[in-house]
Formats: structure tokens, sequence, C-alpha cells
């Protein structure tokens, strides 16, 4: 199978830039999972595509608007009404998806090349966030494991809570350079580092 | 101005895109009623008040929304799902149109 | 010692020496002073000249209400003009300069104005200029010729030309509760909400937070009140529920309950730190506001009440009890209120000689007098200052009696010796925040000033902002409502601290201007004069804001914090009415100025993101020249060296007719179109049939707007039963999916289907050309490419050098045309496989100039033609409208104005002079190059076409469809291009379709 | 009353001012009128002029609900210009300029004209065409317009990034050497001025509050200040169309109206001397001649009548300064407000005779109506008087929603926001 490339080769530089009197403020890395997947539920239906999930991803996502689960190699957030986006760090969950969601539940939709996955970790990495995007990522307004989606200005994210100091930010996969550019640049006052 | 998504919660109007009169209702497809359907696509109630209007969350989940704002405050009174909407949609409020 | 610095006292740290210049004089100072502290320590009085007059002016204020002492500062070549001495903190290397003064701030010619200024009057500009009827300078001309001159002398400071190196952000915060202001009652208001468990925010424009405790020289709790605030801001620091930010002034307050601030993060430091942003622009979305601003002081209006020298006594205070500073050493105070006896006290204590309290009232308070008593000095109740004397600084003042109650002047005036006149004329509360934030504020007689509207957002607001004037309501005040911001009931009001402070009334006798002769000015930086105010009422401007449009009053830098109420006062007097009923001003955001870098925050340098394909690296290293196209960059050509753009898309197109090339269409938009109801769906927003579409087969498809006209055009491939994928135009993309979106949530919601957008899943690289099929079949496994395999409009699945593919065989170019699909992380690797294969057959990667050649040769249209104007009939597609079912846009597209004769219509044109064409030249019947006219319509793109060996182009002519086989010109006198052309059929170009199709 | 000159401002600075007469009466309402014109800004203000002035008509009155301009007349960036696409606009814009070129003389008072000329930039090959094509439309209607190279707008406008490294780049651009601007108040004090000093009665604090009619006809308006009965009822009242329409029982119009915010830096020493405007967006500033940068954008994109928006657009408007001029990022915005916009669905105007009998109709100026001023003025005159438009508006009906004849300049059909 061939490699997927990587939308940040040319801006992509490992090391640690910035202001370190505090330490490193976040740590930066694309995480290039082999599976980007969207799920779309018909009106009702989204308890079977919750099911689903649990099915083939074995992850189980709480009630709810946003709501989403994440573990090391795999995660799933609700990100639209009925909607929600499943990642794994493995190739294949497409397939595995169109098997079990039926026409009558609701749609599968393939972007594992359509979205860059960027992963912004470390104490700084709410301030940093927060320089982009006006959502709340305070830890009680934005709980572990949830979705949002939301924009900086043309670029659309969708951002999970991974842990309670990271964060994985889905871009189109067309701004990722864009937006990983501009991410280092507003990470410098704080430090940080590219794994 | 923040509007209220009723997925996503109080998000900043920079993440919506205002789409236009929510009190429209679209004529039957086949209807060839040109009375009705310049009325649709070109008449306005613009009201110094309150207004009920669509709004996509374009910046988030693009739902599209029903939302009551009142156009002399910015108030936002109330928002739901245009889809759950639509269907209390009504068309009474028209009482003469303009004409030249 | 600096000659006006007390020898102690104060919050400044007198161990650091802060080295700086103004006017290229080197000056020190201490950390801790503000620009105008320091100077005012150092005895200058002088600090600019004013807009219109250029009269000498002083320092009038301490804070953000400053009009007169404006600077620049310079940082290398980059200049930041207009900046209230009073809010500029020093730091070693500060370098300062005054502004509006030629040639220097001592010597002005400007200043010659004043001679004029009873013609320069309010409005004088409306009533003069308007130049000879006949002649050179007729019409508006003499204005422009006189305008010249005015230009040259207009302006306060200068803009600079460099790029600003800063780094502006922009920041966004949610909170509970965000306090305005840190005096007292912000303070307390903080503490209470953070104590009840809500997230706080606080924000004081000053460095210091504090406010009035830092110079009130009260004690609050037992320690002095600026000791008491220092420990109250490190308890509130210290709090996980708290951000304190200093320097950071709030200054609009939009729906929502958002607001905005700027906080001048490093304006205080020579350079900021490392990523550190200059200014960071901050939207905060709270639950409910404290509004905790304090209240301005106003000066009053008398003659001569511009004099270096003149100034507020609360600044006064300010200066002495914060700074450390002496404003004078003679001084004689000036008020109609009981605030200013604070003042004088605490300049006799630190040192300065009080030669004169002037009061209007006749009966001053008990304590007011007692306080007269122990400065010393003359006490002058009953009394006004009549004019200051002296040159560009006070040296003594006049003085005569008043009936405070009539303003009627008696008896003789004489003359005071004094160095500094300290006035208050009363305080204003600071409602801007409010007034933004919803209704009209309301008057308050005792106070004689506005007091805060009734909210229309959530806030609350506390202490000298509600016109409660004493430190100890403040703190109470602060505290309720930092408990109801909190949406918290339970504090304990007797656990609040004590305060000792002298008791005032802050109720001011209702005189605003002394009415003697001489210029007496209302708005000190725009020189507007209590006569200018009767101008204007005499002329008719009475409202307040013919008012201030009429005699720029208020509309000065700072934005008339001073001058509002005065000048209002007077146009009431005037009128007989009283002052609301002349009108109150609406605030605008901002509160103060702010900085233009700071809004654009994040995208000062950097305005949009580039959006790129996943191809963009190979196109950068194999020499392609780019277009914007949106966000996009395309390549445009892959110019060879000493190519021109002409040659190498010529080349570029030779090669893709004569045998084959590859166009990177990644940017075509695509939406996945999915689910049990997508045919029906299509078919709706479609002028043509897809719900009959063959799986693995692609159409062509127009979409209309509801108005008839034509929306966007793009292929539509059915992937599976359920399963379409659209390609729109790339500059369309996004508003053809909204449209969709808006008919599936608003209009349908009955039908399921589901829009994605998955222009980014895909990397497409169309292949054209007679080798096309050739190149394919030398790389694709998994399928077979054949005619009958791959028909036209066909499509198939396979590998391309191990990755996936999907191959669909369709053609802009009008050649044997393929489009290539595969995931956008295997585009480059695809493309390479596909450049590699292609080896033997000379492929070229090829532009959008080229593109752009070909289908202007085979009549496709584009954006250029798809204006928003045209009707598919206009564009020769009325094939495509189907007439066996409605579809969005049927019903209006036969209106009369959309099918008439004479309409724009497509057609092609032929260069008959064998001269290149240009789009957006005009086609005319009759050539007129001295007066053209007679347009019939306009090229819409234009090239030279390799494949007939002439320049052409497509145009949009009126009755265009008729006129095909006939003569017009090119008249393009813009360009200067003039010729004779022919119209003719807009398919150039293998007409019959043979080559794609072959 | 007295000519304003420079004679006069001399002869009234030796007595000390005192005998300066209001610009115009303040005159009480009479019963009845042969025309009233509801709106007092310059719309409406110039519309009584030109009846006046050009008709002989001069038993008019014009209804302000508040002070007089105290609409979009002072609330906009004081732009005039007639660089337009479609004929029907070149050609109105154009008459509009002319009277323009004279207005100061005409009215006696210094409006400020300056044809200090307006720059659109291009940034793509694209786009430049389009300018070509806009240029070349405007030329073949005997208007200026000429095309500048980057080396002549770098010379033009010091201080602009006209290097190729910016984000997008400038190639070229659309010069209107004749266009320009005008003191925005001064517009409607001259024009209230001219038309009272023919007998107009200028009634400010006049609000209509309901129309009188004879069946279908308006015979005349309730107002706060008394009942007035009318020949004829002129209605030019901008955003506010759709309010008034209303109250003569027509419910919906053609306009959405929009809340367009404006804004101008401190003073400073001028260095723009031209109208520019930015390609890659939405942004045109010019620099006043009290040094004071007056520069807008986009609409805020919503229906309001608040005369004042929200953040996004200030955000927007700023970064789009600062993308054409870097070295602005020190200049501090001093004052921001917000207009009222009536925006029409093919984002041109509305100046007719009905709906009603007995009724005028002038709205629908998106964000075109200060530079239109005179023109709209002179033409709703004339359709008052003749009860017929002049050629100049007979394209700017009401029906041509219905009948496909619609004038639209952007492309964008009926989304107002988008014009």
């Amino acid at each position: 199978m061939v490699e997927q490339e990587s939308p940040l080769k040319p801006v992509w530089k490992p090391g640690t830039r910035g202001n370190f009197s505090d330490g490193v403020g976040v740590y930066l890395s694309e995480t290039a999972p082999g599976s980007i997947v969207q799920l779309a539920a018909w009106h009702g239906e989204e308890k079977a595509i919750i099911a689903a999930i649990k099915k083939v991803a074995g992850l189980t996502l709480p009630d709810g608007a946003g709501g989403g689960a994440a573990t090391g190699t795999k995660a799933a957030f609700g990100f639209a009404p009925g909607k929600f986006l499943v990642v794994d760090e493995q190739e294949g969950l497409v397939a595995a998806f169109a098997k079990s969601v039926k026409t009558e539940t609701g749609t599968v939709t393939d972007l594992s090349h359509g979205r860059t996955a960027i992963r912004i970790t470390g104490p700084k990495a709410e301030w940093v966030l927060a320089k982009f995007f006006a959502i709340d990522f305070s830890l009680t307004a934005f709980p572990v494991g949830a979705g949002r989606s939301t924009v900086h200005h043309d670029i659309f994210a969708q951002i999970q809570r991974s842990a309670p100091t990271q964060f994985d930010v889905y871009v189109f996969r067309s701004f990722a350079r864009s937006f990983w550019t501009a991410l280092c640049h507003a990470s410098e006052e704080v430090g940080y580092e590219v794994k | 101005m923040l509007i209220t998504c009723p997925y996503c919660g109080p998000r900043d109007v920079s993440e919506y895109t205002y789409q236009g009169d929510g009190n429209r209702t679209r004529p039957d497809p086949a209807s060839t009623d040109q009375e009705v359907w310049n009325a649709y696509v070109y008449d306005r109630l613009n009201p110094a008040g309150e207004h009920h209007e669509i709004w996509q969350h374009s910046g988030g989940c693009r739902a599209h929304l029903a939302v009551t704002r009142n156009t002399l405050t910015h108030v936002v009174s109330s928002v739901s799902f245009a889809r759950d909407a639509g269907h209390k949609k009504s068309d009474s409020r028209r009482k003469t149109g303009a004409k030249a | 010692m600096s000659p006006r610095r007390a020898i102690s006292g104060g919050r400044i740290d007198r161990l650091r020496t802060i080295r700086f210049t103004f006017d290229g004089r080197p000056f020190t100072g201490h950390a801790g002073d503000t620009l105008a502290s320091a100077l005012l320590a150092n005895g200058v009085t002088l600090f600019a000249r004013s807009f219109k007059y250029h009269r000498p002016r002083g320092v009038l204020t301490a804070g953000i209400d400053e009009p007169n002492a404006l600077v620049t500062v310079l940082s290398g070549a980059v200049r930041e003009p207009n900046i209230p001495a009073t809010m500029l903190e020093i730091y070693d290397g500060l370098n300062v300069a005054s502004q509006n003064r030629f040639p220097s701030l001592a010597y002005d010619v400007g200043a010659l104005n004043q001679l004029g200024s009873k013609v320069l009057g309010a409005g004088f500009y409306y009533k003069t200029f308007m130049g000879p009827v006949i002649g050179p300078l007729k019409g508006t001309r003499f204005w422009m010729f006189c305008e010249w001159f005015i230009r040259r002398a207009a302006g306060l400071g200068s803009a600079g030309l460099e790029k600003d190196p800063s780094r502006y952000e922009r920041m966004n915060a949610f909170c509970d509760v965000l306090v305005v202001g840190s005096g007292p009652a912000g303070l307390i208001a903080a503490k209470a909400a953070s104590d009840s468990g809500a997230r706080v925010m606080l924000a004081e424009l000053d460095a210091t937070p504090g406010g009035s405790a830092n110079w009130s020289g009260e004690t609050i709790d037992g320690l002095p009140a600026a000791e008491w605030a220092a420990e109250t801001l490190r308890d509130l620091k210290a709090r996980e529920n708290v951000r304190v930010l200093p320097r950071t002034t709030v200054w609009g307050y939009y729906d929502g309950n958002t607001l905005s601030a700027v906080e001048r993060v490093a304006d205080h430091r020579n350079t900021p730190a490392k990523g550190e942003p200059r200014h960071r622009h901050w939207t905060i979305r709270t639950q409910s506001v404290v509004l905790a601003t304090g209240a301005f002081e106003r000066p009053l209006v008398f003659p001569g009440n511009d004099r270096p020298g003149v100034m507020l006594a609360g600044a006064a205070l300010r200066y002495v009890n914060q700074y450390g500073v002496l404003p004078g050493q003679k001084i004689a105070i000036f008020t109609n209120n009981d605030s200013a006896y604070h003042t004088a006290e605490a300049l006799k204590k630190a040192g300065a000689e009080i030669v004169a309290m002037v009061d209007v009232r006749d009966d001053t308070s008990v304590a007011g007098r007692e306080i007269a008593r122990e400065v010393g000095g003359e006490y002058l109740a009953g009394h006004a200052v009549v004019a200051t004397e002296g040159g560009a600084q006070v040296s003594g003042i006049k003085v005569q009696r008043i009936n405070a109650a009539t303003g009627a002047l008696s008896g003789d005036p004489r003359s005071i010796h004094a160095d500094c006149l300290l006035v208050s004329g009363g305080w204003s509360p600071t409602i801007h925040l409010a007034s933004q934030a919803g209704l009209k504020p309301e008057w308050d007689n005792d106070l004689q000033a506005f007091l805060p509207p009734k909210p229309t957002q959530n806030w609350v607001g506390a202490g000298a902002f509600n016109g409660s004037f004493s430190t100890e309501k403040a703190i109470s005040e602060g505290h309720a409502a930092g408990l109801t911001a909190a949406g918290a009931t339970d504090g304990k009001a007797d656990e609040l601290p004590s305060v000792d402070a002298d008791a005032f009334d802050p109720n001011p006798a209702p005189v605003f201007e002394i009415k003697a002769k001489g210029k007496a000015f209302v708005d000190l930086q725009h020189d507007v004069t209590a006569d200018d105010v009767r101008l204007a009422h005499r002329e008719g401007f009475v409202s307040v804001e013919h008012l201030k449009r009429y005699t720029t009053l208020g509309m000065a830098t700072d934005q008339g914090k001073t001058s509002n109420i005065p000048g209002l006062a007077i146009m009431a007097e005037t009128l007989g009415k009283p002052i609301p009923d002349v009108g109150t001003t609406r605030f605008r955001a901002p509160f103060a100025p702010v900085s233009v870098g700071s809004l654009a925050g994040e995208r000062y340098g950097d305005i949009r993101p580039e959006r790129l394909t996943p191809m963009y690296d190979w196109h950068v290293e194999n020499g392609a020249e780019f277009y914007a196209a949106g966000l996009w960059h395309r390549p445009m050509i892959y110019g060879l060296s000493g190519e021109s753009v002409e040659q190498a898309y010529v080349r570029e197109t030779k090669a893709v007719r004569g045998g084959v090339g590859l166009v990177d269409v990644s940017t075509l938009g695509k939406i996945a179109v999915q689910g049990p109801d997508a045919g029906a769906f299509l078919d709706r927003v479609y002028t043509n049939m897809f719900s009959t579409l063959a799986i693995g087969k692609a159409r062509y498809g127009l979409m209309l707007r509801e108005d008839g006209f034509v929306l966007d055009d793009g292929t539509t491939w059915r992937l599976g039963e359920h399963d379409f994928l659209m390609t729109t135009t790339t500059a369309n993309a996004g508003k053809v999916m909204q449209h969709l979106e808006y008919l599936l949530d608003v209009v349908w919601p009955e039908l399921k289907v589901q829009l994605t957008s998955v222009t980014d899943q895909w990397a497409g690289a169309a292949i054209s050309g007679p080798k096309s099929r050739d190149v394919l079949a030398a790389c694709v496994t998994g399928t077979k490419v054949d005619n009958d395999a791959l028909p036209f409009m066909g499509i198939v699945y396979g590998e391309i050098d191990g990755a996936p593919v999907m191959i669909c065989r369709l053609s802009f170019s009008g050649e044997l045309a393929y489009e290539v699909y595969s995931g956008a992380g295997h585009g480059t690797h695809v493309w390479q496989a596909l450049i590699k294969a292609g080896e033997p057959f000379a492929i070229v990667p090829y532009g959008l100039e080229a593109l752009g050649t070909m289908r202007i040769e085979k009549g496709h249209v584009t954006g250029a033609e798809i204006d928003g104007r045209t009707t598919a009939r206009d564009l020769h597609l009325d094939w495509m409208l189907s007439k066996k079912k409605p579809f969005i846009g049927s019903a209006m597209m036969d209106r009369e104005g959309l099918v008439a004769e004479d309409r724009l219509q497509l057609v092609g044109i032929v260069s008959l002079d064998n001269r290149p064409l240009n789009g957006g030249a005009h086609i005319v019947e009759e050539l007129d190059e001295a007066n053209p006219h007679g347009s019939l319509g306009h090229l819409t793109a234009a090239c030279y076409s390799p494949s007939l060996g002439k320049y052409i182009g497509l145009a949009l002519v009126k009755g265009g469809k008729a006129r095909q086989g006939t003569r017009a010109f090119i008249s393009d006198p813009l360009r200067k291009r003039f010729g004779p052309v022919e119209i003719v059929s807009h398919h150039f170009f293998d007409p019959e379709g043979s080559r794609m199709h072959g | 009353m007295a000519e304003y000159s420079a004679f006069a401002l001399l002869k009234n600075a030796l007595t000390g001012n005192q005998d300066w007469k209001p610009a115009w009466r303040k005159p009480e309402p009479k019963p009845a009128y042969d025309v009233i014109i509801i709106g007092g800004g310059g719309h409406g203000l110039s519309t009584a002029y030109y009846l006046a002035k050009e008709f002989g008509i001069t038993n008019v009155a014009v209804l302000e609900k508040g002070y007089l301009g105290s609409g979009n007349v002072g609330r906009n960036t004081t732009a005039v210009r007639s660089n337009y696409l479609l004929p029907e606009n070149v050609r109105f814009y154009e008459h509009s300029m002319k009277l323009w070129e004279n207005l100061s003389h005409e009215l006696n008072y210094n409006v400020m004209f300056s044809q200090r000329g307006c720059l659109n930039l291009a940034h793509t090959p694209g786009q430049l065409d389009d300018y070509a094509r806009r240029g070349n439309a405007m030329r073949h209607e005997g208007v200026d317009a000429e095309l500048m190279t980057p080396a002549q707008i770098a010379k033009l406008v010091p201080g602009l990034d006209v290097s190729a490294s910016a984000r997008f780049p400038i190639i070229g651009g659309l010069m209107q050497r004749r266009a320009g601007t005008a003191r925005h108040d001064a517009v409607a004090w001259g024009y209230a001025r001219g038309a009272d000093r023919r007998g107009v009665d200028i009634l400010e604090n006049c609000e209509v509050t309901g129309f009188i009619k004879d069946g279908d006809r308006v015979v005349g308006v309730n107002t706060t200040r008394g009942e007035i009965r009318a020949g004829k009822v002129a209605v030019a009242v901008a955003g506010h169309t759709g309010h008034v329409m209303r109250m003569a029982g027509i419910d919906t119009m053609p306009i959405e109206s929009h809340v367009l915010q404006a804004f101008v830096s401190e003073s400073l020493k001028p260095f723009l001397h031209t109208v520019l405007t930015f390609g890659m967006g939405h942004f045109y500033a010019s620099q006043s001649d009290k040094g004071g940068l007056v520069y807008g954008g986009d609409l805020d994109g919503y229906n309001s009548y608040a005369q004042r928006g929200n953040l996004p657009i200030v955000e927007e408007v700023m970064s789009e300064m600062l993308a054409l001029f870097p070295s602005l990022a020190r200049v501090r915005v001093l004052r921001s407000w917000g207009g009222v916009c009536d925006m029409s669905m093919d984002g041109s105007p509305i100046i007719t005779t009905g709906p009603l009998p007995g009724m005028y109709l002038n709205c629908g100026w998106c964000y075109g109506g200060f530079k239109a001023t005179p023109a709209s003025g002179w033409c709703f005159a004339h359709t008052i008087a003749r009860d017929e438009p002049h050629e100049f508006n007979a394209p700017f009906t009401l029906d041509r929603f219905q009948r496909g004849t619609i004038i639209d300049d952007k492309g964008q059909g009926s989304t107002p926001r988008l014009h």
C-alpha cells in the first residue's frame, strides 16, 4: 500500500522554538491516522450509528451533542446533529463501517485523505487554541472525549479533547499547511516543540 | 452577537451565515403563478423588531437554524433547527405584495 | 532632584532611573512614571500644539481622557502617532516626538492661524471656497486648489510608511463575570464574584490596578488605600478562577455580552519578549459584566482655560499622590464642587503653595472652609476665574465675583500670581460601555451628570460609574455587584473593608462656563470655543448631533471625554432648555482609540490562509507560475526559461492537442451526495435529469438560482445507487454547497440526502490529448481503459503504481481526456507516476492558461461567462433545461427580461487584424476611438489559438445569436486596442466533438 | 438670506459673528402641501430642492422624524464615483457626478467635493480583465476611466504594499479620476438651506405615524406634529422603507435593511489622496481633510435597524486595511458607526411612481446612496412633478423584479447581503 504523504512536509520542522522561560508550553504533532470516517445518521437513527461505532471501533459514545471517546489508537465524536467522526490509527475503517451501516440508517463517507489531524498537547494548549477559535476550551465546558465544530476565519476545524491537556484538531487537508504555520507562530509565545 | 446553536451551544456570529427571511414558504414546484414566485424570491417582510430568520451554522455543525431575533436590539429570543421548524411555517402573514 | 518632584511620596520606584528622550532632548524619570508625570517632574509644561490654531498646550489630565498632550512614539522607522503622554509608561530608550508643529514645539508657524480665528470659526469651510463660476477653477476645482494647501496643514501626527514588525494577536476568552475597572469597587466586585465560585476576569486600563486607591490618599482597612489595593490584587492574582489584565482597555460592548478589549502587552518595554505580541485583542464572552469604570472630571470653560499650566484638579491629585509630582509651586484652584479641596490638601502636604482657592459657590461646606483655611492662600468663595495670564505657561489668574445661580459677574477683576491653575467642574460617570450596550443615559440634576442607562444587556454597575463617589459606597456597591453578577446572594456585607476618608459632597454648582471676554475653549484639541457653540446655535445647528458635526466638538482623539457635557450645557443655556432636552450622545465603540494592528490580530501579515492542492510542491519544483484562484494557488504556466506567458501556454496547448498533457484539477469543488433520495434531490437542483444516470457514469449538469439565472455547472458522477460525487467550479464550491444545504434543511427536510465536502479528499489530475489513453494503458492496473471498458463519461476503478484511483472519462479541453482521482495523500505519487508513464509520449504538465485556451477554442463556459447575470439560453445551454420536471429556477427562467432577444449572448470573436485581444474589451458596430460609444457587449476571455492560428475570444454580445457571421470592432479604450473582428459561433474547434469521443 | 462668501465671512468676523442667520427655518407644519417628502436625509432634501428649483414646486414639506440628516447621509464614507458596470447604473451615477461637479456653486454651500480619484485595486489577471470591462463600459458611456500599472499605483499611494510577496499582490487598478469625496453633512445642510431658501418647509422631529388614504389613494400623513395633507406623498426613507411602507398597507418590499459599519482613524498628516478599494475582500478608504482615515468594508450581513454592528466585520475591515498598508498597524481607530442600508434584491435602486396612487417611492440604495444624492433627488423630483420617470431612472422600477429586467451589477441574484 502506498503511504499517505503529509501536507505539512516542507513546514514540518522537529525541534523546539520560541520562549521557554516557563518551559515548553505546547507540543505539536501530526497524528496521521490511517482512517478518518464520517458517519451520518438519518433523523431518529442516531442510536443505531452510535451502536455501529461501538461495534466497529469499540468506542462507547455518551449521549448528547458533541459526545465522544478516545483511546490510544481510536477516537470518535459527534460534531453535528447525527454526525460523527471516527478515527483509527489503522486503515480500513471505511470498509468496516460500510458493512455495518445500512442505507436506512445513514451514510458512511471516507475522509481519510481529506482531513489532516494535528495534535496540540501541553499546559498551554488551551491558551494557544484560544488564539484561533472562539470556543470555550476550559475543561468544564469542553470535557475530555468531547468534540466541537468551529472555524478560524476560512479554516474549518473539528476538535476533540483527547486528554485533559490534549486536543486533536482536524482541518481540511488543503488548509493544513497554513494552519500548521499559524499554529507554530502562535505557539512561540509559550515555547513549543514539534514532535 | 451570539447565537445559541441547539447542537453546538452559544457561538459567535462570525460562525454563522445569514440565510434570510425565515417565513417564506417555497411555492409548489409545479406552480406557474408568477406573483407567488416573485413574492418568494424577491419580497421581504423586513420588520423593525422581532424577525423570523434562517441562519446556517456554517462555521460549526452546518445546520440551518430558525432564529427569532429582534432587528432593533439584536436580541435572539429563540433558536431551533430549521428542519424541525419547517413544518410550523405559516404563509398567512403576507397581505399585500408591492406592485407598481 | 527634578524641579517638580516631591521629596517623597508616590508609587514610583525612586531607585530605578529611566532614561528617555522627548523631541531629541534626554530626560530621566522613574519606574512607574508616565511620560506626562516624568516630563512634569522635569518642569516641562509645553507638550503639544492644538489641532486648528496651533496654540501651545500642556497636560490637562492624568489619564485616557487627555485632549492636549499627544505625542508620537518612535521606534526606528516605525511611528505611533497621537499617543496621550498620560497613558505612555516610560522605559529606557523611549523616544518620543511632539507633533503638529513646525519647525518646533516652542516656535510653530501654524500658530499664525490664530490671527484669523474670527474667520475660521465653526462652519467656515462651508461658507467659502466655492470659487468662480467660469474659468479653469470653476466647478469644484477652486476648492480642490485650496484644499491642497489645507491638507498640507491638516492632521495631527504622521503615520509611518514602514511596516510595523510587531506581532499582534487575538484571544478568545470566556468567563462568568468580567469586571471592568479595578478601583475599590472593581477589586471588591472581582473578589466577591470569585468567592462565590465564578470565573472572573478583571480588566484595568492603567498599568497599576487599584484605580483611585492609587491616588486618593485614603485609608482602607487600616492600610493606605494604594497598599490595600496592591494586597487585594495579590490575593486575586493567586486565585485559580481569576484572571487580572492590567493595561487592558475594554473598548467595546457588543451584542450577546461580547466585549472587546485591547491589552497593551509590551508597550511599556523596549522590546517584547520572544513570541510576545505588542497588543492583544481580547474578545470576552461573559455571562455578566460589572462596570466599575469610575468617572471623568470635567473642566470649567473660561477665557484662557487652555494655557499650559491649567490642569484638572483630580489629575493633580493623581500626579502628587501616585507619581510624587507637583504640577506647580504656586497653585491656584478653581472649582464648582468639593472634590478639588482634597487636591489642595494633598498638594500642600507635598510642599506646594496654595495661593488661592476659588469656588463659584457662595455657601461652601464647613469642611471645605476648614480645608481652605488649613491650606492657606486666599479663599474666594462666590468667585470665578475670568482669565489666565502668561505666555505659553500660566503666570497668573484673574478673578471676579460671580453669582453661581445666574452666572453674572460683578466687581472688578483682579490678578493673582500663580504658576498653575487646577480646575474642577464636577464629575461625569464613565458610562460609555453601558451606553454602547443599550439605551439613553439619564440626567441627574444633583450631580449635573448623565447616569448609566437601564441595562439592555447583562451588566451591573458599581461606584463612581453609578454616580456614587465615596469609596465606602464604591466598596459596598462593588461587593453587591460582584455577587449579583456571579448569580450569588449569600455575601456578608459586614465583612467589607472599612474606609477612612474625608466625606465630600459630590454635587457641583451648575456652572459650566464663565462668560468673560476672551477665548474660552470647550474642546481643547479641536479648538472649539464657547462662541463656536453659540454660533452653531445662531445658525440653527442646535441638536446635539448637529452641534458636534458643525463645530467638530467631541470629534477629536479624546472623543470629547472632557468636553461633551460642557458643550451640551452651553448649548442648553443658549436654547434656554434643560441639558437633557438638547439631547444625549449615544456612545459608540471604541471607548478609546484602538490600534488597527490589534484588531487585525493574527491576520496582520497573513490576511488569508493559503489553500494548496496535494501536488503543489511538485508544481513549485517544476517551474510553475501561480495564479490566485480564491484562496487556492493554481499553476498558470510551467514556463521554460526565456519563455513568455503566451509562448508557454501555446507550447503547452500544442503539446496537449498533439500528444498528451496533465493538469491539476484538485481545486474543483467536490461534494459527496449520498442517501436514498440523492437522485431525486439532484433532479430538483439540476436543470437536467440525474436519477436516470447509470451507476458508473458521469453527466454534465447545470444549476440555476431560484431567480432563473445560471448558478454553476459541473459533472456529477454516479458511484452507487445512493452515492453521487458532484463537482462544481473552483470559485463556486462553497456557494453551491450552501445552496444545497439550505434546500435540504429548509425546503425539503423530508429528503434523505447527506452532503459532505470531499474536495480535499481527492487529488484530481486531468490527462488530455490523443495519447492520453496510451499513457493510462501504460500505468493503470486493475482495469482496462479502452473505449469499451471506459467509454465517454464512463468511470472505472484501478490502481496507479499501487495507489487506488478512480478514472472518469470526460473532457474540458475537447480532446480525448480523463480525470484521474486518487486519495489526496496519494496525489503526488499518482501524478508523478502519470508523468513517468507519459514520458514516452512527451507528456507535459499544463497550467490554467493552456486549459483556458483549449476551453475557449471549444466554447466551454466558466465563471467569466457564468457571471450571475446570464441565463442558460444566453450560453446556448437551452438543451439542458428539462421539460419533464420542475427544478430550481424553472419557474422564474421564462420571465420577459430573461428571454429578451437583445440580451447579451455568448458568441465567438476572431481578431481580423491578427493582433491579440483582451478580456474586458468591448464590442461595437462602429469604431470611434475618440469618443467610444455604442457598446454591444464585451469579451469574457481571449487567447491565441494555436489550433486556429488566430487570436480569438469569447464574448457576450447583445443579440449575439443573430450576429454570428457579421463584422464588428473591438473597442478597448483602456488599453488603446481597437480593430476589426468577426462574430462567430463559440464552438471554434471540433464542434462535432469527434476528438473527445474518439 | 445672506449669500455665503469669503467676503461675508470677513464682514461677520468684524461684528463678532453675531449676524449669521439659521441655515434653514424651523417652521410649523401647514395643514396641507402640494408635495410631502417623508425623510429628511440627503435624498429627501435634494428632492425638495430640485422640485423647487427645476419644477417650480415650492409648496413642499420635508418630514424628518429626528434631526435633519440623521440617517445615512451623515453615516457614510463620503465616496462619490460613477464607476459602475451596467449602463443603466453608469448613466445614472454619471448624471449624479455631473451635478456634484457644480454642487457647491449651485447651493452656495461648499460641500467640499474633491475629485481626488477612486482606485480599485486588482490582484489577479481575471480581476484586471473585469475592471477593464467595467472601465471600458464607462468609457463607452462617456465616463472617464483608466487602468493603472503597479508602478503608477505605488507612486500615487505611498505606504501601499505593492510587493510581489504580498498575499494578494497588486497587479494593477482601475482609476476614475473624477471620482472623489465630499463632506457628507454639508450635503444635507446645503440642500436643506437651498430648499428652505426656495420656500420648502423642513419639519424636523416630525415622525410619520400613518398614511391618510382616500380609497387606495394616499392623500396625506399623520405625524407626531399633526395631520398633514398633500397632493403627492413621496417616500425617501432608505433603511426604513419597509417600516414606512407597512404603514401604507404594503407588507413586503424587495428590500432588506442591513447594517453597514464605517470607521475613522485618529487624525494623521494626509498621505492618502485618493479613494482606494481592495480587490480581494471588501475594503475602501480615503483620508479626510482633517486627516482621519475614513474606511469601511462589507455589511454585517443580517437584517438590522440598530445602527450598530458587531465585531467580526470590525476585525475583517482592519485586517484588510493592514493587508494594503502594513505601516498602519500602529494607527488607531477612533470612531465607528453603523448605517441602516436599504439593500435591494439586485443591488440597484428604485425610483418610481406608486406603488399606490398618490405615492412616489425612492429606495434600494444599498451602499450607493451618498454618491447618488444629487441624481436621486433630481430624478425623483422629475418623477413626482411629471408623474413619469426621467430617462435616467426609467430602468429603476419596482416591477423589474417581476419582469426580470433586473439590474444586477454584482451578479449575486436576490441575496441582498451580497450586493
